[in-house]
């Protein structure tokens, strides 16, 4: 059954797949070059389930597939060996429901760190005495050793020198240069999905908003599209309009401010100054807009809270536009300057085969050649009415991602200032349901700045939220920065870090 | 690149120059609690139904007048809208930052602000280093204190890579399970005298996290935060105003 | 001692007690209003040595007496820098030769690399090895330089730098060449760009601060102020060479002329800080080798003169 | 006087040598150190004997050589290499005895005490030696009994190897010694050194001989081989006397013959000196640095030292020569200054890697770690004599190069000609280049060995070694901040000796004043710490390692330190690194990784195996000729034959 989340023909089901073919079906179907969107585990009727929701890049469709283990079962053959991108929602299923693929190459803890009890399971709720005696403790977390003389570890995190997220970086090095880069995430698990379930759904958009706070309009979004899906209810033009014209403010924001970062990593005050004043007057219009800087608090599914009236939403278009004019205008700062640029090219780059076997999304996977990009793949038709294309990079570096950015930066203040010129009425609308159906299920998909951004939410059979799955775009990133320094020096990683800009809160949940 | 440049250099000063302005008109702001009777004891509870976080006290018998824990507000305009009688409003003001967790309750006729010019040895100068466990918008806010149009560093705070180097250990985010070995660490790593900062309501409360298995309930089950920065996430100017509060500084403690 | 080099003595005290505090403030300060910011006070450094100063210190527990000492080593290295340079325009209260004045700076570089190996992170060796490789450009450039402008002057003596007025015959491009060179190891040595970001929080991109990230209290207001010092120092020297070509007679002009210039470098080290990028690891060689050539051509002209 | 001295010198060397071989097994070694500390002592009295008037000691016995017997002269520079070889020798035999206990069962104590009684014997008789014959067969003793004492750990396969390394150097060593001796024999017609006085294009020929001989001893490039080969097989004492004594005793003879005797005046001679020199120096340095194993690093230190020793004597000659005589002979100061340096602080290194190499039975630094904090009393012996190495002020390393650097300059001041200024110049870029190394090696040596914490299991058991042991390391160490401190007054001193007419000041730098400050502005520092540290007690807490746990994994080994120059270097030493990455999904997932670094000692690689292979052909060539049959020998000698006809009518 395949559906488009941004149109909704009606409630989304489920193909059931068993699980001994999954591997194949998986292997056909993404070989085809359709996307595994996510893959996740959820409690059925009779004992764990998978559930793997695959996006057809063509026809824009999504197809759901269910598959469940067998009775009392906590093990299946692992997909990873066919398809790499899994290897981090495998691990993910592992920590979280204690079920394990077997033979896959990386099988460590991803989220539930060592300081968990071993055997907490947090969303396997299904256990019988059974599959409680058949799931293995979490063994304790061991760092991948490189062998040879005088390699010796550079630990980096969970406690950053920058402003950032916590997140530890296991460097092995040769002198300077990195020979392999271990990323261990988890260390801001929050329990995220299992509070999503615990809480009253009217509430479920305020914690959605802080999964990764600086993502706050684009996780209510694909918070509001999954609950209208879940629903059947669609959301009137001009909501639509307002949550894409947030989306792509934040979108704008979030990207000045990485080219800060880049300029910081570079040591480039100038351009830093530069770009960060101009982030703040973008950030001016997200809270001219919605009353916030980070846009929290407005989107909420079947509805908009806080309507802007219609001389805020022309003094919000000007001002956009300026802020693009301005962005142009300063940009040769970063990207005609020959010092930066040199230090950028040929920097931390990811060849499109990797990219591809990975499935990078967003502007990261867009510089290594992927042009994927959800606004374009998946019907929405405010994004058609301007004349726009994702820009589309070969080289994989930090310049081509540095440049990704940039444009579509450029792209995003143009698109929000469209979208709030052609909002009509500032009421705020409300449909939403008393109850929500039962046994349903509903996707939201959007563009968030960092990428394809899914949100799948279940119903049991009381009309209740059983299972709540947020997979944020740096999941399927985050080996890919691994990867691209590979080889290269220490004093490297900064730059290629920043250039991934990729979220901690995100993927650990 | 040159035109650019010299354009740049051309450009006129971004710091602002008033130091702790109310917010923007736009702005949604916090809750701030007037002396306007509250219509409860007619069966009035639209503020309390709404709020995400339970934030919001209802009056008792033993207790008059509504409370509301400004420490587990997550900013969400609800009770400044419904409230039929005005006794929960916005407030624009910057200076939210408290020195005791019990002030950020806010009650009819308190003062938000407990002012206490206490000599600290931080008065010019303070090294700050910034812990994030798992609220990256308060990372952003954090981080724009530091640029040219917030400029932290006319106060004379710097922040740090070394703990060894720092002054006040700021920490934002719920501080889940996994990361509050590393805080205690980096508190440890700091020398006397020192101060912890809790920005961000996630990280007074957890916010909506609160209660979960991964004990994401806020910093104060692992340190015992000096001052409290409420907000989520707080706007640079509050989270300044924390800062400066820890310091002692003169511009923090008038109102 | 003479009643005038007394004098020098407590003029050069003094000046190496206010003038790091005050060049790095000066610095500061114009990095920020070059960035669009109001920015620290000019006296902020003091502000901050007097904090440091009267914070704990937090030691590591594998580290030993070598890491506790070495802030008092380098120091006091730096210390009698400061007294056989005539950095500040008046001569020298010791006299020495350039050779003194490089092993001086290598003791430093000594202790602060055994300290950071001392710390027994990782941070601390990369930095010390870094500073190691830096360093291999560095002390020959300086010596070539330094040694130029002494056949220049006619004098191995580095007071001689000061006491005579410019010495005959020599190629007048002697002495800019040298400055070019000794600008360049100054970026290196002071942690200026672009071959180190001085504001930088990364550990991973620095060189010098990665060396001293375990240190606290006052050890570190040690540290910082021997940092000061050492930018004193550097354009102090750079400032004797610049006024060479500018006779000034009399010791006071001299005085005043020298510390102008010391703040003008100041604000151009400030203007570079704000408009450059941050060379890769693997071009610093290439950068240093032109200070390295610079030295080498000054070297050629000294040589060849009368 | 003096004789009953020497006699008395004899006899306990005699029965320093004959203790060990009539006491039962390990039981004299305490016997003949004392012994050989007596006779040092005596060795002492002697050199000071010497430096104050100079004396001929001549033996007439019927064991003549070409009419020739031994005779021994006692003069200033004698005295003052004599006193060198005291210092070490008590250092050396106070930390012997314990020493050797520990390689019981691996080395012969007896040969061990022997052959070190004749080393000493052979060193002294080499330094004092007046005519050529007296010096090639003390020479030979020496070359001998230092080959057996590398032979004492003789069970190792490698030791027999390195072992025969060495005979080979000291062959060709001493062949080329007495070539040239033989030359200028013919040209003098006597054997005397005083009677040489060869210029001119004579002097040439026997000049260049006489520098490869000694260069081969001195372990100079090209030549360097077998320094660090034999180092890390032979025991520490030993290493401490080869390369703080033994080494010594060629750059003594090159001062003797080219600047004292003046017995060979070859300008060509200087210049071939300060290229060896440079090339030696920074050869040596940069393959310090790659090092990994303790003794061997400090062997190709040695080497780096000698090359700093032998430019010094060159371009001595050459300012000599140029007529620029002050120079010249603050020059040879250095040199000479340069010769007790080296020999104090390497004496230390090599006792105190001993101590490190028994105590932790490892010798490979990567390995070790953190032995500070077991071994204080080593580690701060070993800082001292690092950093007179790394020539800090005010040791005596900084005075040897201050004299260098600064005669260069002054070399550059005072000449005329813009091709020496230019040279001077580049000599003293050049030798802060090699110095800036030294630097990066000592940081790179005592930061992982001795700071940090343990990288493995041995390192974390070593403990402080015995108090004999620790005085033996100790006395060369405090003696270099001694003679650092006392410069000016050994410098001055010098001088007198050298040209008592005119014994100008060379010493010019404010020493006292320095020190005076050093002390005063690090004492007021130190204090106003201590009060700190006092006012609010210091916080010990693990390392800051990013608010995760810290291994002794996580910090630079010494290879990882010396990456980036050796990158940089990567052309000489073919450095490279080399990755593997192994799995059933290498490229996505590898199990397994694995990094390797190459570095070549290219001079081996690239000369000497060829060289030996060439050889070796050939000599495999000439057995097919003699194992062949009988018809080989037939067509060979027939082919002679005609050779010989078709000779012999040529020159008819």
């Amino acid at each position: 059954m395949n559906t488009q989340p941004g149109v909704f023909t009606g409630a989304l089901k489920m193909d059931e797949v068993p699980i001994m073919q999954l591997r194949a079906r998986l292997k056909s179907e993404i070989g085809d070059g359709n996307r595994l969107g996510l893959l996740t585990a959820a409690d059925g009727a009779d004992g764990h389930q998978l559930l793997t929701l695959i996006i057809q890049t063509q026809s824009g469709g999504v197809s759901l597939l269910n598959s469940p283990l067998p009775h009392d079962a906590v093990s299946y053959a692992s997909l990873t060996p066919d398809l790499p991108q899994a290897h981090w929602f495998e691990r993910e299923i592992a920590d979280l429901w204690g079920i394990r693929p077997v033979g896959h190459p990386r099988l460590k803890s991803l989220v539930m760190h060592d300081s968990y009890p071993t055997d907490l399971f947090p969303l396997a709720e299904h256990v019988t005495a059974a599959t409680a005696r058949k799931r293995s403790r979490r063994a304790p977390y061991r760092f991948t050793v490189v062998q040879g003389n005088g390699v010796f570890e550079v630990p980096v995190g969970p406690v950053h020198a920058g402003i950032i997220e916590p997140g530890h970086f296991r460097f092995s090095c040769l002198g300077e240069v990195i020979e392999n880069l271990e990323i261990r995430l988890g260390f801001v698990h929050r329990g995220l999905e299992e509070r999503l379930t615990r809480c009253d759904w009217r509430m479920m958009n305020y914690l959605v908003e802080a999964a990764s706070s600086d993502t706050a309009a684009a996780n209510a979004t694909a918070h509001a599209f999954a609950m209208e899906n879940l629903c059947s209810v669609p959301a009137a033009p001009d909501v639509r309009k307002m949550r894409y014209a947030c989306i792509e403010i934040e979108r704008a924001a979030c990207h000045i401010g990485d080219l800060v970062g880049i300029c910081t990593d570079l040591g480039f005050g100038a351009g830093g100054t530069a770009f960060s004043a101009l982030r703040g007057d973008v950030l001016g219009v997200a809270e001219l807009l919605t009353g916030t800087r980070f846009m929290t608090s407005v989107i909420v599914p079947f509805a908009h809270k806080y309507m802007p009236a219609k001389p805020l939403l022309i003094e919000a278009t000007r001002r956009l536009r300026t802020c693009s004019s301005q962005l142009r205008s300063i940009l040769p700062l970063l990207l005609n300057n020959g010092a930066a640029i040199e230090r950028m090219e040929g920097m931390g780059d990811i060849k499109t085969s990797l990219a591809r076997d990975f499935g990078l999304v967003g502007p990261a996977g867009r510089a290594s050649g992927i042009a994927y990009d959800v606004r374009k793949v998946i019907a929405q038709p405010e994004y058609e009415q301007v004349e726009w294309q994702p820009p589309t990079y070969f080289e994989g570096d930090v310049f081509a991602r540095t440049r990704v950015r940039a444009e579509e930066a450029i792209v995003a203040m143009e698109l929000a200032a469209d979208m709030v010129s052609r909002i009509t009425s500032s009421h705020e609308p409300d449909s939403s349901p008393a109850t929500l159906p039962a046994n349903s299920v509903g996707v939201g998909i959007v563009e968030a700045w960092r990428g394809e951004l899914i949100h799948l939410v279940m119903t049991d059979s009381h009309g209740r939220v059983s299972r709540y799955k947020i997979k944020d775009p740096s999941f399927n990133n985050w080996t890919a920065l691994s990867i691209a320094v590979r080889g290269r020096l220490l004093s490297d990683f900064p730059l290629c870090n920043k250039s991934f800009g990729l979220s901690y809160s995100g993927t650990d949940l | 690149m040159l035109p650019s440049l010299l354009n740049y250099l051309k450009s006129p000063r971004c710091t602002a120059d008033e130091i702790f302005p109310d917010l923007s008109a736009a702005n949604r702001g916090l809750p701030a609690i007037t002396s306007a009777p509250c219509t409860h004891g007619e069966g009035c509870t639209l503020c309390a139904d709404g709020c995400p976080t339970k934030a919001i006290e209802l009056p008792t018998d033993e207790k008059p007048e509504v409370a509301l824990d400004l420490g587990k507000c997550v900013g969400c305009g609800h009770c400044m809208r419904v409230c039929p009688t005005k006794t929960i409003v916005t407030s624009r003001s910057t200076r939210t930052a408290v020195k005791r967790r019990e002030d950020l309750v806010l009650r009819a006729g308190r003062p938000t602000l407990n002012v206490d010019a206490a000599h600290s040895p931080f008065k010019q100068s303070v090294v700050v280093r910034y812990v994030s466990t798992g609220d990256n918008a308060t990372d952003l806010e954090v981080a724009a204190c530091t640029n040219p149009i917030f400029d932290a560093s006319r106060f004379g705070i710097h922040f740090t890579a070394s703990p060894r180097f720092a002054d006040v250990l700021l920490v934002a985010g719920p501080a889940p399970l996994a990361m509050q070995e590393p805080l205690c660490q980096t508190l440890h790593a700091m020398g006397q005298p020192r101060v912890i900062i809790a920005v961000g309501a996630q990280a007074i409360s957890g916010g909506m996290f609160c209660g979960g298995y991964a004990n994401a309930n806020g910093v104060s089950s692992v340190l015992q935060p000096d001052v409290w920065v409420p907000g989520n996430p707080p706007h640079p100017w509050m989270i300044l105003h924390g800062l400066l509060l820890a310091m002692g500084h003169p511009l923090a403690l008038h109102t | 001692m003479s009643r005038i080099s007394l004098v020098g003595l407590a003029v050069t005290v003094l000046e190496s007690i206010i003038m790091p505090f005050l060049l790095v403030g000066i610095l500061r300060s114009c990095r920020s209003r070059l960035q669009k910011r109001r920015g620290p006070r000019v006296v902020q450094p003091l502000y901050d040595f007097l904090r440091l100063a009267r914070k704990q210190t937090v030691l590591s527990d594998e580290t030993g007496p070598i890491f506790k000492n070495a802030p008092v080593v380098s120091l006091t290295a730096y210390g009698l820098v400061a007294l056989v340079v005539p950095w500040a325009g008046l001569p020298a209260p010791i006299s020495a030769d350039l050779i003194l004045f490089v092993f001086l700076l290598a003791a430093a570089r000594m202790a602060t690399g055994l300290a950071a190996m001392d710390t027994s992170t990782a941070f601390g060796g990369m930095g010390a090895s870094r500073e190691s490789a830096l360093s291999i450009f560095v002390e020959p450039t300086l010596v070539l330089a330094l040694s130029a402008v002494a056949i220049y002057q006619g004098s191995p003596w580095l007071n001689a730098l000061i006491a005579t007025p410019v010495s005959t015959g020599g190629s007048a491009y002697v002495l800019p060449l040298a400055v070019a060179a000794i600008w360049i190891c100054a970026a290196a040595e002071t942690a200026r760009m672009p071959i180190e970001d001085p504001v930088t929080h990364l550990e991973l991109t620095m060189i010098h601060e990665a060396q001293l990230l375990e240190y606290s209290g006052p050890r570190l207001a040690l540290m910082e102020y021997q940092a000061g010092l050492k930018l004193t120092v550097y354009y102090g020297l750079i400032a004797q060479m610049l006024i060479n070509e500018i006779v000034i007679k009399t010791p006071i002009t001299r005085w005043a002329a020298t510390t102008t210039i010391m703040f003008c470098l100041v604000v151009l080290a400030a203007i570079i800080d704000t408009v450059l990028v941050r060379l890769h690891w693997r071009k610093l060689p290439d950068l240093l080798a032109f200070g390295l050539a610079f030295s080498l051509v000054a070297c050629l002209l000294a040589a060849l003169k009368g | 006087m003096h004789l009953e001295i020497l006699i008395f010198i004899i006899c306990t060397w005699v029965l320093a040598g004959l203790v060990p071989i009539l006491a039962p097994q390990n039981k004299g070694d305490s016997t003949s150190a004392a012994l050989l500390i007596t006779s040092s002592i005596g060795i002492m009295l002697v050199a000071g004997a010497a430096i104050n008037r100079s004396f001929l000691v001549t033996v007439h016995t019927q064991f003549c050589l070409a009419g020739i017997g031994p005779a021994f002269r006692f003069d200033w520079l004698c005295g003052w290499f004599l006193g060198v070889v005291a210092i070490c020798t008590i250092a050396v035999a106070l930390y012997a005895p314990s020493y050797m206990r520990h390689l019981r069962h691996e080395a012969n104590a007896r040969i061990f005490w022997v052959s070190l009684v004749i080393l000493v014997a052979a060193m002294c008789g080499v330094i004092t030696a007046a005519n050529a014959i007296t010096f090639v067969v003390c020479w030979e003793a020496m070359a001998v009994s230092s080959a057996m004492l590398v032979f004492t750990n003789h069970k190792e396969r490698t030791t027999r190897t390195t072992g025969l390394i060495y005979l080979a150097a000291t062959r060709i060593s001493t062949l080329f010694v007495a070539g040239s001796f033989f030359w200028l024999h013919a040209i003098t017609h006597s054997w005397d050194f005083t009677a040489w006085h060869v210029t001119g294009s004579l002097a040439m020929w026997p000049a260049i001989l006489l520098v490869i001989g000694l260069v081969v001893k001195a372990g100079c490039w090209p030549f360097h081989l077998w320094l660090p080969a034999a180092h890390p097989a032979a025991p520490a004492p030993v290493s401490a006397l080869m390369s703080g004594v033994m080494v010594k005793t060629a750059i003594y003879t090159l001062i003797r013959i080219f600047l004292v005797d003046h017995a060979i005046q070859s300008p060509v001679a200087s210049y071939v000196l300060v290229i060896f020199g440079l090339i030696t120096a920074f050869w040596g340095v940069i393959f310090t640095f790659l090092q990994r194993d303790l003794k061997r690093l400090l062997a190709y230190s040695t080497v780096e030292n000698v090359g700093v020793i032998t430019c010094a004597i060159g371009v001595s000659l050459i300012a000599t020569q140029m007529g620029l005589a002050q120079i010249g002979m603050s020059l040879e100061i250095a040199a000479l200054f340069g010769v007790l340096s080296h020999a104090l602080f390497k004496s230390t290194l090599f006792l105190a890697a001993g101590a490190v190499d028994i105590t932790a039975d490892c010798h490979d630094i990567d390995k070790l770690g953190g032995l500070g904090r077991r071994m204080p009393h080593t580690m701060l012996c070993t800082l001292t004599a690092g950093a007179s190495f790394c020539a800090l002020p005010p040791l005596a390393g900084f005075a040897t190069e201050w004299l260098l650097l600064h005669g260069c300059l002054q070399l550059a001041l005072a000449s005329h000609q813009p091709s020496l200024r230019m040279g001077a110049l580049l000599l003293l870029g050049w030798l802060a280049l090699v110095g800036a190394l030294s630097m990066a090696t000592c940081i790179r040596f005592i930061g992982v060995v001795f700071l940090g914490r343990a990288r493995s299991l041995k390192a974390e058991r070593a403990r402080e070694c015995g108090p004999t042991m620790r005085v033996g390391i100790a006395i060369p160490a405090v003696l270099s901040v001694a003679a650092g401190l006392l410069a000016p007054v050994i410098t001055r001193f010098l001088a007198g000796l050298i040209c008592p007419a005119h014994p100008t000041l060379f010493w010019t730098l404010p020493t006292g004043q320095l020190v005076i400050l050093m002390f005063a502005g690090g004492g007021i520092m130190a204090m106003w710490l201590a009060y700190r540290d006092k006012g609010m007690p210091l916080l010990s807490v693990p390392a800051w390692a990013c608010g995760g746990g810290i291994s002794a994994r996580m910090q630079t080994t010494g290879e990882s330190f010396a990456q980036p120059l050796a990158r940089l270097f990567g052309a000489i030493y073919r450095y490279d690194i080399e990755v593997r990455f192994d799995g059933s999904n290498a490229r996505l997932f590898p199990d397994h990784i694995e990094v390797e670094t190459h570095a070549d000692a290219t001079m081996e690689s690239r000369v000497y195996i060829p060289l030996l292979r060439v050889i070796q052909r050939i000599g495999d060539l000439i057995a097919q000729l003699q194992a062949g049959s009988i018809h080989a020998y037939l067509v060979t000698m027939f082919a002679t034959l005609l050779l010989l006809l078709a000779a012999a009518g040529y020159y008819r």
